[in-house]
């Protein structure tokens, strides 16, 4: 059998306090040589409420350097499972306000499949191992948010070799 | 030197983003680390530290139980993440 | 227990032969309210190459008026098996060239599960249920590109009331 | 009257996009529109109709197996889709 040496995909991660364009974001994972056939994207945006909270800003602190490391660990990870052609991660820090938004992940490949599992398993894995916290203002009061337990069930999906 | 971090609600229930402390020879281990932090700055400092749910880095990456030191290294404990 | 209503979410479907823009399709599905947590969205591109054929150009064949419904149709079942608040398909008909955008799905909900889960519904079912058909030009020759074994095999596994 | 519709591959091999065919008042369903269809044009068309794959629709909907056809109707035959 021969083994196809797949070349390793162009991986983008960026965390900053800038917001970000998507159209630009999804092109900058296409090569030119129309070899990607499908792109699968995610975006996070603050929401004006949370566990019936209202939301009036979110500050979001992070660790740095670690964070960009965990997520580049993240998609390597990915492009380990899926055969990836390129991805690109972007979370946000600092002062965010309602309809804002957080995060987007793009992954590009020839086919949907990858493309799709890819995306979501890095989503999963973002919100489960990436050194961020949000914190919500309501009026005077703010407090930190509590981690969801349905995240980590959904991160524990992929450990049951479920790579579809 | 060891550099100890910490971040979002631990650092505002601690009061305290960063701290450094000498490596002794003798040789350290992060539970150790954090058994002195805890006789140091008292039981403020445990009650948050001893969480069940804290997470505890080394060098950034997470560490599950508990693992040695060397001069240099970077801790930090923080809350579950709740990025994304 | 108390039954929340959901808002009916506003769905679009459009069939035509120009491009169109992702970033103003993303902005279509957000309401303005800060309701809106999770965007997922799917971008599919004519590939130079297809199962080792050189591709030079698709002509892209529909059924007008079924098409239409017939994607109507998936979407309306994918907003009854997740909480959507939104959600657009654009597919484009007519000659397309490598490196051209052929589809775009985009599904708005709360929380990311149900717009990642609904927008690989909507693509899983357009491709095995909407009536486009292919037709690849390679030199002097071309040919109808065959239906793929493993589409519809990706629709079934939601037969099996896989929901997530 | 009834409308019958070919598509992409169907129509090529057909020669054919449409047709209009009366609708008799004694009734008629999908199956014996394709046979009626196959007696008309010849072997040619009953090759392709008669495929396994082939797809028919009644109306812009699917149908998997025979079903009854009233004036007016609009029927296509057609390969599996390959949009998307």
């Amino acid at each position: 059998m021969a083994t196809v040496e797949l070349p390793r995909p162009v991986i983008s991660v960026s965390v900053q306090e800038a917001d970000f364009d998507v159209a630009r974001l999804q092109a900058s994972l296409l090569s030119g040589a129309a070899v990607e056939g499908a792109i699968a994207t995610f975006t996070g945006y603050v929401r004006c409420d949370n566990e019936n909270r209202q939301v009036e800003a979110l500050e979001l602190e992070h660790y740095p350097g670690m964070t960009e490391a965990s997520i580049t660990a993240i998609v390597n990870e990915a492009a380990v499972r899926w055969p990836l052609l390129s991805a690109a991660v972007v979370h946000r820090v600092g002062k965010l306000a309602p309809g804002d938004q957080i995060v987007w992940v793009g992954t590009a490949s020839t086919h949907r499949e990858s493309a799709f599992s890819a995306c979501e398993f890095v989503m999963d894995f973002l919100k489960t191992r990436a050194p961020f916290w949000k914190k919500e203002q309501s009026g005077a009061s703010a407090h930190w948010v509590a981690a969801r337990e349905t995240d980590d069930k959904r991160a524990d999906r992929w450990r049951e070799g479920d790579t579809e | 030197m060891l550099k100890v971090l910490f971040f979002a609600r631990v650092r505002e229930q601690l009061g305290c983003a960063s701290l450094d402390l000498p490596c002794p020879e003798s040789g350290l281990d992060l539970d150790m680390l954090q058994e002195q932090l805890c006789r140091e700055h008292g039981d403020g400092w445990r009650d948050v530290l001893e969480e069940d749910n804290m997470v505890r880095a080394v060098n950034q990456v997470v560490v599950a139980g508990n693992c040695a030191l060397t001069d240099g290294d970077e801790i930090a404990f923080f809350p579950p993440v709740t990025g994304g």
